[in-house]
């Protein structure tokens, strides 16, 4: 049975008690996205600032639980100054990561997932997410709120299913 | 009968309630058009649900509400494969058929429909697939066209090209519950396709017989009931494509079907949620996936099959034993129809008949079966229908002829 | 709590679901104000429907199906009973409170009103009474005001008058989902009366846990939910005056709530069963009949007087125990509220707080409760929230305390 | 356990292959009321032609089960000639013989019912229908759609409770 400790990693209550990029950003010439967790009200909001190609600035408000907070804190770390292509690639990888439950919450089967290709970093300490599966979306909540603002569209697929 | 693909008496041992007996005989349940019984294991599935998992679902974060939420996603997911659906957010829980026709009608109609557009149904709709478009006829002004049924039990397609003329929808029962008529669903989806009508199928009394495959059919949006597939009450399905179901609004509303409410309004939910408002039926739900088990497990295609051989063997019997007395409406050929025989016996009532065949522990529906339209096609008021499913056999024929013969000397002038 | 009228150890034999382990604890059940669990009479009488009645009702000519519509028909006639209606035609069998709010809404908001009409609704409703008026607004411009809740926990009902003024409804929880307020029923009753609006109750928290007299109560229409009140998912009850009920056109449309339908049009059938279409959710109100009956065994009094005698123990606990760390949302004064407790632990937020409880077998939710516009008001997006039924005792309240000791040593900074 | 000659007294199969003031009568000066039992499409339809307080004329036209139909048949010789309080008698008294079995159909109690007083004649054969308690509806279906025709309140209580 997985333990409090494989969910709350050290580092997950660190960016939980000290937030990356809190805040907000003027709009324009920012956007701002907001991103809801039906199930239990966590919302997020994310200011993005591009240029051109690259994210620029990023900000992040909104209240959740440490899993969503922390993140959206590691995602703000791990995104800013990237392209959209590699925003997209990292999307996918924290993405694998976390359907692979996610998907046996449904049918029982397991998903054929790529193996992550982009490197993670601190955000590999989520991947204990997985062995509770009503927190996957709190942990995914920001990526797909994230992935709206970029206008992409949003694979939510790993969430309906 | 000794090919019979399914092994009948296997199979009765599976569904309790046919170890009864009624005034004195055992129970000869013909009705099952109207609802079915339920096998042992979707009574264990419901029972062990509440014994160790209850709790509402999408909700808790403690383990039995995940283990409810795993069985109601679980119980989704079993589904969109029995009908072949490409992803369980295509599979939308409702309380029957019924509901999920109103969904359609009502939901996207209101949204897409205006005055005059023509919605296409036909002569053999039950009930749940023509009231909700009257209403919307008395709200929107839409125009409702009828297929024909023609004598032979078939819809008549002579005048198709004219009547779908314009039109916005054509929703139509891939099967009768009146005529067991198997209606040519791939042609009339594509005739649909080309007008650019909605197309809809009421797959009510299909989806139980016949191995599904809603993407090959290539409809936009199909209904069914769990409690004639040996699910339990209180659940229906509507599967639709996402492209569809995207675009029709919120039907009911509440919670579970929301993202955020705020004093100003609503935002909604991602499919399939934006369509389930309020505590789904959750172990309906979960009976409804060991029924799918239970049904996959006896096999479609046997399943099929032994309806076709039943049927004809039942079309025999009646005719050889009875001649004229008797007769069945709808398609004369087993492979066009499902199991279900509409038929009148001399000028006695269906009423007065089946409260005979009653006496002899015979279950036949007596009525117009909620599909009044088509009755009147078949100038009766009412008729007697007998429908047959995998428990059913020759001896519940049998026993059914006896019933008639009853019935005949009972009432004899 | 030795002079418990309830003797809970007896009570917590009849619910199979508690003598489950959990992660190597007992199950410490604290969400029925979410779902509640479900006795062995309620299963059994289910199970025994299947096995021994499982037809379609109203319909069948044969003895199993009248027993089917006999055993429907009485459900509804016990429910009738408990919630003290005159007549069992006055209880309509919904799929949830969501289906019969929206039922309200939509059939009879649409029929009677018009753009700029006022609906009055409370800061502390459920979803489920607040999205389907919201839709409403977005149809047909009703105009929607709210009662605000005061930092007490109660409504504010300084400025009543105003908020009524013009109003064609009022439509308030009998008890809050979240802050576990009892609201002043009679008195909102009789000021909707004065100025000739609709008076609208939901009442899924109040009738599992209150004794309910509906003719007392003296409003239009109530709504109610099986699941909450130890019966099945899937159903759910509109009560209504008949002068209402026959006000309000069909909502659902098909099988079942018609007496005629032809090409041209229908006519409803009469009341319940004009507002029950198609297939209704025959197993589980024969569910919700046993449930009544359990619950009518208890003693609804007796139950009332544990809860408030148990609410009591676990607001002095929690104070005692953690004095200003834990915050009990809602009023202090159990009499004031049902069994319902918000709480807050420090700010560590709920959904941490919950996991921690669920690796002690403690079931609590975490979230905004379908009540996203009180959470506004009480400033959070989220609470945790703990409920207590006829099968909780100290002991659970014992474990709870534990359990908030230990996620407050965990999260310590 | 009641036997099928219980329900299908030889008086019954009588009126149902003889069916008296069969036929529709001219609308107006008579009026015409149809009633259907929504359970299995029987429908009635009932004219009737007043005299002042009397009911000079009734015709009955529709189709149904032996029981509905005989029923209509039985009533209508039966109220021909009678004045409107003789009528509502008759209908008490004959909704009196029925509702006693309709009311246990709900709630398994039973509930008091007057007496009847009113002579019922040969619609008393019908006694047989309450052991059969979906033959009810087909039996009063006539009664309802009279009452309907005479303008009273219809007592639809018996049924649906
Ligand atoms: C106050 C209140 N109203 C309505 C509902 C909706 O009930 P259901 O989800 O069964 O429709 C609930 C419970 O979720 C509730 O607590
Ligand atoms: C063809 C058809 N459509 C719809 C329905 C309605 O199903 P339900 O009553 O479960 O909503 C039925 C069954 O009654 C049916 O046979």
């Amino acid at each position: 049975m997985p333990g409090l400790e494989d969910l709350y990693r050290e580092i997950i209550l660190d960016h939980y008690r000290s937030p990356r990029n809190r805040g907000e950003l003027e709009v324009p010439p920012a956007t701002r996205t907001e991103g809801f967790n039906p199930l239990c009200g966590d919302e997020v909001v994310v200011y993005v600032q591009m240029d051109g190609d690259q994210l620029d600035e990023i900000r992040i408000a909104g209240q959740g639980c440490s899993i969503s907070q922390s993140s959206a804190s590691m995602m703000s770390a791990a995104v800013k100054g990237r392209t959209r292509a590699e925003i997209e690639e990292l999307t996918r990888a924290f993405k694998a990561m976390m359907s692979i439950h996610e998907s046996t919450l449904e049918g029982g089967e397991e998903v054929e997932v790529e193996a992550p290709t982009a490197d993670l970093g601190d955000l590999a300490a989520l991947q204990g997410v997985v062995k509770f599966p009503v927190r996957i979306k709190c942990a995914t909540l920001s990526w797909n709120t994230l992935a709206e603002a970029l206008g992409g569209d949003r694979d939510d697929r790993a969430e309906a299913e | 009968m000794s090919t019979d693909p399914l092994d009948v008496a296997t199979v009765r041992k599976d569904f309790p309630i046919l170890g009864r007996e009624v005034r004195g005989h055992r129970l000869v349940y013909l009705d099952s058009a109207n609802t079915s019984q339920k096998p042992q294991a979707v009574l264990d599935a419901i029972t062990t649900y509440y014994e160790r998992s209850n709790a509402n679902v999408h909700r808790g974060t403690y383990l039995i509400a995940e283990e409810a939420t795993a069985a109601l996603e679980g119980a989704r997911a079993k589904v969109a494969r029995f009908i072949g659906a490409d992803r369980a957010r295509q599979v939308v829980f409702t309380k029957n058929a019924t509901e999920a026709l109103n969904l359609v009608a009502k939901a996207w109609g209101r949204a897409h429909l205006r005055e005059g557009d023509p919605v296409v149904i036909t002569e053999l709709e039950h009930h749940a697939n023509i009231v909700p478009w009257h209403q919307l006829r008395a709200e929107v002004g839409i125009e409702l066209r009828w297929i024909p049924v023609g004598p032979d039990g078939h819809l008549d397609l002579t005048d198709l090209d004219r009547l779908l003329d314009g039109a916005k929808v054509l929703s139509f029962a891939a099967m009768s519950n009146v005529l067991g008529t198997l209606t040519p669903v791939e042609r009339l989806v594509a005739a649909a396709r080309r007008v650019g009508a909605l197309a809809v199928i009421d797959a009510s009394q299909y989806v139980p017989h016949m191995a599904t495959d809603v993407a090959a059919w290539g409809a936009d949006l199909v209904a069914f009931t769990g409690h004639k597939m040996c699910g339990p009450t209180g659940i229906g399905v509507l599967w639709g494509t996402e492209e569809v179901l995207d675009a029709t609004p919120p039907f009911l509303s509440g919670g579970e079907m929301i993202l955020n409410v705020t004093k100003e309004g609503f935002t909604a939910n991602e499919l399939p949620w934006k369509f389930e408002a309020g505590t789904p039926p959750i172990a309906e739900a979960v009976g409804l996936g060991a029924a799918v088990d239970y049904l996959s497990g006896l096999g479609m295609e046997a399943i099929r099959e032994h309806e076709v051989a039943l049927t004809g063997y039942a079309l025999r019997t009646l005719a050889d034993r009875f001649g004229d007395e008797v007769v069945v409406h709808g398609p004369s050929e087993p492979a066009e129809r499902g199991g279900v025989l509409s038929f009148s016996v001399g000028d006695i009532h269906p009423h007065d008949l089946t409260q005979v065949f009653d006496e002899r522990g015979v279950c036949v529906r007596a009525g117009h079966h909620c599909a009044k339209p088509l009755m009147k096609v078949l100038g009766a008021s009412a008729t007697a229908r007998a429908s047959l499913y995998v428990y059913n056999d020759t001896d519940d024929v049998d026993a059914l002829a006896e019933a008639i013969a009853a019935a005949s000397d009972f009432f004899a002038p």
